[in-house]
């Protein structure tokens, strides 16, 4: 049957149709190789863009000193970006350090200990907690956690507040990234083979101390991922902390202090001030310094996961 | 069969997800101390099932009934106020894919032992790591990586290393499912030769789906055959002189039971009723 | 202006800009339509985004909160006043002193202490025997009455700039809302905001628990004609009377880049003529007769 | 503390955490639901009115203008994301390029990911002043787009990767070119690629801080590609901070709009997912 | 041998990622025409490699050199103008999983036809569709469910569709590689069985590690160890009579053909040299 078939037959009747697979997938594979320089041709655009247009700052100010200056008054031309990088960084810290704990517990108590319609229940509930926009969580917070932090948290450690601030952020940039991390780290624990459990559990080891001693370290790499990204949205978010952190251009000396981080710096100059060259080429160049910072964190983070794939491989 | 280490009656196991599937139907058996009893029978016919009720080990799955009993020494293992990894200490596990740890070699042995607190000092679980390893006859193998991942060891190493690692919390009995399946040939058979000079010492159970296995190393067999026990007798009896017509069948057709017509895989299987 | 955007956009008038007087704007334009037929396209953003859009030719009106900046000017930027935003301290209605703020007002220098932290307890700005720390709220956003109120707050030839009492504030908020509400939370809070913020729109009365904060202009106390806090009408008429100084109020302004053409021109001429009777029901302040006339005279020079 | 009764407390710990986790969701769609739905419910026509000249005085009107913003916004923009995302992807794949350029274009993407969106806002506002332009629902689309592209390429990049190896063995194997393997894979893969694009469209549905400078923060409906926009999550941002209190209620109102939005977006990714499983290899056993 | 359909020249494939590994070591073998041609070998001794370089399938993994030549009906496969797709579908291919396209039960076989365009109406493709079903024995088990996914399937009906959809693009050769071995033993047989039919009609070059298989359905045995060519004869022959030494063990041992003595896995491949 097929010997009877003349190759020659085959192709030949069809050329036509052959030559226009051919033409297509020669254009589909450009098509394609443009997407794929796509991802580097947009990130070297944004860096260039960004460094281009923060030269006129750049060309006044040295870099250092505009890092370490606390001074921030963009009418006087004094643009010192330390309060908000230190507000950048205490709302990163202390919202990672809330949601982190919480989010890897529901993790493992989702991955690990809910059954059946519960489970299903619970991570469905998580998956809509994290497709909820953030704006709404800081519309949210601005009639329930705005109040309770000011009229009765702050007063209760002995800070007086007015429940805007560096910790109000912080609560509620971890209530945002929570379910995010949540979901990432049950699929880490979900990907683990049963083996590893049975393994652990087969020596008589609790459901504690195989969790703790084992299925944490195989799924840490995923973990850390997915803590990774938390942190990222949390370092970057701009609508929550604009709504609710009392943009105070001075560094914070409590936790219920108001503040400011870089993307609320341009999120309330911008607009206002865009008009003023070196003001527009100072907020841009608070865009760049959050690129960098993703990049160099994005770099060490690669090298960490990949140690911590070696040492707790399985 | 008096002294038998451990002893199921009447268990039967079923699995109560989307369909109801009763694996193991009111199995009785005994498995005779300080031997190696082989659970033979065709894919899917309960023997891992089996194999992990024996020590709970099937709790951790979601849906699972179950029902008679299981004794070790006497007392049960299902009625009792011991907390479950107690009996799973007594009654060690090794699953078939060969898994270590996240650990280190050394932690991977050293891993039951801290968690029980069963040593004096360092040193002492030194000495326990190394006696383990040596019984696996993967000391001299390891010796100078012990600090290295357990996962960076051959497939074959690892598999002697969960062995070693079961064998260093002192379990009364072992379990092992078709720890040889997953392993290239060679790797097979160091593992079964750990297996064979570790039988003498030890009770164990061990699921394989490979009669020549079988041949080589039980003691005892127990042919299970869509969660029933079609027939049981020591090694030599059962291959040379099969009782149930089942057995002959199975055992002439190495290994492949083949049941009916169809060729749909669930016809394979034990008896399942569809839920909804 | 709504349906006005959906007709021929081309030759709309387009503007854009700060918030601030977007509402009035789009009130304004609304009418023109009417009575022209000349149709806009309104949007905000924020003042700098009018000017910047202004300069890059994408309108032909840039609306403004804020005095045009010297670099602004130089680039050719020309901005005529169009009404007037009206800035005021603000309390708690449950204010501890606030029977005694009703009584007397304080002065410019009472609200420069309060601002930068000189007096920081209430009992100490009113003769009460009040033991309350003084809570100040202020402007995050790159806020033109924040700026004002700097200016205000300096006296004659000197000012505090916005970053300045930013960094003296317990905490800034992003918006007059949010100021309005924390004061409306907290008996013990001082801020400042636009009055449409402090008086209900609808009634123009003091309905929230927000409440002015008298102004003892002379330095004696509140006067009879110093008082005119009851009612949003009485306090706009004082505005526009000058009693109430500039700054705290504040001019708004309309902006070209080289000058105001064809409709847009014919806008602003009308805004500054007829469209000024419409400001007050709508919770501004129009400018008085002789800054009209200034305002006139520099729409018609041009650059 | 006994190893029992560290089971028992971790066992609580995790089962409480997971309970706050709920709570707290069950908190904020309470509130949006009391606060925005009883509005929306005593006045459902403010979603579907156009707002009137006196809308930032008055409420004078609805908020149809942001709704129609979102649509117009993200609808194209995810679009054109999802084809962007989808080649990256196919790209990324074996047998076009190589494994080291696949790991550096998916260091970018990385990098990409993690970038905050008000840079891609900072970004596209500077080309919009560069080029001489003016903030509009176009350049919305484009910073949106670009929001979204990351995230959309690695959920699909992901999807693609684990669909089985044999998929292509088998097209090839029938004489397929790549250009058609391509196109098969993409389909094995269609759950995880649908389940991707989707999570960008709620991604960029919800954001703000993208379109704050880009779109042109209009209080006008929407007149074209150039002309100036808003969409659901700027209006909720700047209404917040009304002097109006009808116009606050409406920023709950549109959050409630919002929230319904994403919950059926999610529901019809999961249903879609459901019916695409069908025909995935393995797809009856899952 | 004069009428191989397929032959091999020096064929050696190397695989160039982190290690260099030879897996194919300049085989030179004729297959015939219709007869089924078996290549056994034990795990990782290229098998697979040396099937897919038939069909340059091995060119769709990156980091793979390849040298010598492979001729169908005496024209070179690799030194040639036409495009590899058409290479490919005058040479098919079945991998060893099955596969269902993401497709209906009719789509999956018309799949090759559609994008060849073979076919002359919705009639013609209707026709060609149901001939290759029934060809491999699916017809009626199928028929009255076309429009079903493939996916809905059993495994062994699916590896079946596989065959069809191949057999349906009319290739002159078909390369099987362990295509029962994913399948339970009921559904091999019969896949086997289709493959006993198929094999006096077509060329076809089958992988297996199932010495029984081999020996129930092949013509032409290959016996490949370390990526060479150890012994390659008619399958009466090589089973009863083995020349090599090698084939001797490995068909006693029952395909497992033991090297050395250590027993870590590397030892079984094929010379690996580590590159960094
Ligand atoms: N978690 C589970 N849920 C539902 N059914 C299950 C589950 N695990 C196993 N089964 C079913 O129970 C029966 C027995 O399975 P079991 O794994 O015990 O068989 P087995 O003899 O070990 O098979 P194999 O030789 O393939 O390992 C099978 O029909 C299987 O499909
Ligand atoms: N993509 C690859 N990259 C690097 N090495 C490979 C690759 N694929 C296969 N190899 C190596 O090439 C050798 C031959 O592999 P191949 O898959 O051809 O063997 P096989 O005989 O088919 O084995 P099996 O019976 O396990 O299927 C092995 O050592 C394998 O590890
Ligand atoms: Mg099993
Ligand atoms: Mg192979
Ligand atoms: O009008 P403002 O600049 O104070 O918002």
């Amino acid at each position: 049957m097929a010997s009877s078939t003349e190759p020659t037959e085959t192709s030949g009747g069809h050329s036509g149709r052959l030559a226009s697979r051919l033409r297509r997938e020669r254009v589909s594979s450009y098509w394609f190789a443009g997407a794929g320089y796509f991802a580097i041709a947009l990130f070297g655009l944004i860096v260039l863009t960004l460094v281009y247009q923060s030269l006129p700052l750049l060309s006044e100010f040295s870099i250092v000193q505009m890092l370490t200056s606390s001074q921030w008054d963009p009418a006087q031309q004094e643009f010192g970006f330390l309060p908000a990088i230190v507000g950048t960084i205490y709302v990163t810290i202390l919202s990672m350090a809330m949601g982190t704990p919480i989010a890897i517990l529901a993790a493992i108590y989702i991955a690990e200990f809910a059954e059946g319609r519960t489970k299903t229940l619970v991570s469905s509930f998580i998956d809509v907690l994290a497709a909820i926009p953030s704006v709404i969580f800081g519309l949210v917070a601005l009639i329930v956690v705005v109040p309770f932090v000011g009229d009765y948290l702050a007063p209760a450690v002995g800070s007086s507040a007015t429940g805007l601030g560096i910790f109000t952020v912080s609560l509620v940039m971890a209530i945002v990234v929570t379910p995010f991390m949540i979901s990432l780290s049950v699929e880490s624990l979900e990907s683990l083979p049963d083996e590893l459990r049975e393994s652990s559990l087969g020596v008589g080891a609790t459901q504690w101390e195989t969790i703790r001693s084992v299925l944490l370290r195989a799924a840490g790499p995923g973990i850390f991922s997915a803590v990774l990204l938390g942190f990222g949205r949390v370092f970057g978010a701009t609508i929550v902390p604009a709504m609710l952190i009392g943009g105070q251009t001075q560094i914070p000396d409590s936790l219920f202090a108001t503040g400011q981080t870089l993307p609320t710096l341009i999120v309330n100059d911008f607009g206002e001030l865009m008009s003023l060259p070196l003001t527009q080429s100072a907020l841009i160049f608070v865009g760049l310094t959050l690129v960098i910072v993703v990049w160099l964190f994005n770099f060490s983070a690669m090298y960490v996961r990949k140690r911590l794939k070696r040492r707790w491989q399985y | 069969m008096t002294d038998a280490a451990l002893t199921t009656d009447t268990l039967a196991v079923t699995y109560t997800g989307n369909r109801r599937v009763e694996a193991v139907k009111g199995v009785s058996l005994e498995f005779p101390r300080n031997q190696l009893t082989a659970i033979i029978g065709p894919s899917g016919c309960g023997k891992s099932t089996l194999l992990k009720s024996l020590n709970r080990l099937h709790e951790i799955q979601p849906n699972v009934e179950i029902s008679g009993d299981v004794t070790l020494n006497g007392r049960s293992v299902y009625d009792t106020d011991d907390p479950i990894p107690e009996i799973r200490k007594r009654i060690g596990y090794v699953p078939q894919e060969p898994t270590p740890l996240p650990l280190s070699i050394y932690e991977n042995v050293a891993y039951g032992l801290r968690i029980h607190g069963e040593f004096e000092s360092d040193a002492d679980l030194d000495d326990r790591v190394e006696r383990y390893l040596r019984k696996v006859n993967l000391w001299e193998e390891v010796e100078d990586r012990l600090d290295a991942p357990g996962a960076e060891l051959s497939r074959g190493q690892i598999q002697r290393l969960c062995l070693a690692r079961s064998l260093a919390v002192e379990p009364e009995v072992l379990l092992c499912d078709e720890v040889t399946s997953a392993l290239d040939p060679v790797s097979a058979e160091t593992v079964e030769e750990t297996l064979a000079d570790l039988k003498s010492e030890y009770t164990i159970v061990m699921v394989t789906h490979s009669m020549d296995q079988a041949r080589r190393l039980a003691d005892e067999i127990v042919f299970l055959y869509l969660g029933e026990v079609v027939e049981t007798n020591d090694a030599t009896s059962f291959f040379e002189n099969p009782q149930a017509e089942r057995t002959k069948e199975f055992v002439a057709g190495h290994g492949v039971a083949v049941p009916d017509d169809s060729d749909d895989e669930q016809s394979e299987k034990p008896s399942v009723t569809p839920e909804q | 202006a709504g349906s006005g955007s959906n007709g021929n956009s081309s030759s709309a008038v387009r503007i854009s800009g700060g918030v601030g007087p977007l509402p009035m704007v789009e009130v304004w334009a609304d009418m023109y339509e009417d009575q022209t037929g000349v149709t806009f396209d309104i949007s905000g953003g924020g003042t700098g985004v009018g000017v910047s859009d202004l300069f890059n030719g994408q309108v032909d009106v840039a609306m403004m909160g804020r005095d045009p900046d010297e670099e602004e000017l130089e680039e050719g930027l020309i901005a005529v006043p169009m009404l007037i935003d009206t800035v005021v301290g603000t309390v708690n209605v449950d204010n501890p002193v606030y029977d005694e703020l009703r009584e007397n007002g304080l002065t410019r220098e009472d609200l420069e202490a309060i601002f930068t932290r000189e007096i920081t307890n209430w009992g100490d700005v009113a003769d009460a025997d009040v033991d309350e720390e003084i809570t100040v709220y202020g402007r995050s956003d790159s806020s033109a009455a924040y700026q004002q109120w700097g200016d205000f707050l300096g006296g004659d030839g000197d000012k505090h700039t916005e970053s300045e009492l930013e960094n003296l504030a317990d905490a800034n908020h992003n918006g007059d809302q949010s100021v309005a509400e924390a004061i409306g939370r907290n008996e013990n809070a001082v801020s400042l905001n636009n009055i449409n913020y402090v008086y209900d729109l609808g009634s123009g009365e003091l309905e929230s628990d927000v409440r002015p904060i008298p102004l003892d202009i002379d330095g004696d106390g509140l006067s009879e004609d110093e008082d005119f806090y009851e009612t949003r009408d009485e306090f706009l008429e004082a505005v526009e009377a000058g009693i109430y100084p500039a700054p705290p109020a504040r001019e708004m302004f309309l902006a070209a880049d080289d000058g105001f053409e064809d409709e847009a021109y014919d806008f602003v001429e009308w805004v500054l003529t007829d469209g000024q009777e419409y400001v007050s029901e709508n919770g501004y302040v129009p400018l008085e007769e002789g800054r009209l006339e200034e305002a006139l005279e520099k729409l018609a020079e041009g650059p | 503390m006994d190893r029992y009764a560290k089971q028992r407390l971790f066992g609580a710990l995790a089962r409480g955490a997971a309970a706050l986790v709920v709570a707290v969701m069950a908190l904020v769609v309470a509130v949006t639901i009391a606060r925005g739905g009883f509005v929306f419910i005593t006045d459902p026509a403010i979603a579907v009115t156009p707002p009137g000249s006196r809308y930032m005085l008055e409420a004078d009107g609805g908020f149809l203008h942001a709704v129609l913003g979102s649509i117009l916004i993200v609808g194209p923009a995810t679009v054109v994301s999802a084809l962007l995302a989808v080649s990256t992807a196919i790209y990324l794949q074996s047998d076009y390029s190589s494994e080291r350029f696949a790991e550096s274009v998916n260091m970018f993407l990385n990098v990409l990911w993690a970038t905050p969106p008000i840079v891609y806002g900072v970004f596209v506002l500077t080309v919009v002043i560069a080029v001489g332009a003016r903030t509009s629902l176009f350049f919305g689309i484009i910073a949106i787009a670009i929001f979204q592209y990351p995230i959309m390429t690695r959920y699909t990049d992901e999807a693609l990767r684990s669909s089985p190896e044999s998929v292509k063995a088998t097209t090839y194997g029938l004489g397929a070119t790549r250009f058609e393997t391509a196109r098969m894979t993409v389909r094995a893969a269609l759950p995880g690629v649908v389940a991707g694009i989707i999570m960008g469209f709620a991604r960029g549905i919800g954001d703000a801080a993208t379109v704050l400078f880009t779109a042109g923060r209009s209080t006008n409906m929407p007149a074209g590609l150039f002309e100036p926009a808003t969409t659901l999550p700027v209006l909720i941002f700047d209404q917040a901070m009304s002097f109006n209190a009808d116009v606050r209620s409406h920023a709950y109102a549109a959050s409630f709009v919002l929230i319904v939005a994403v919950l059926g977006l999610i529901v019809v990714s999961r249903l879609l997912a459901g019916r695409y499983a069908r025909y995935a290899p393995g797809g009856r056993h899952s």
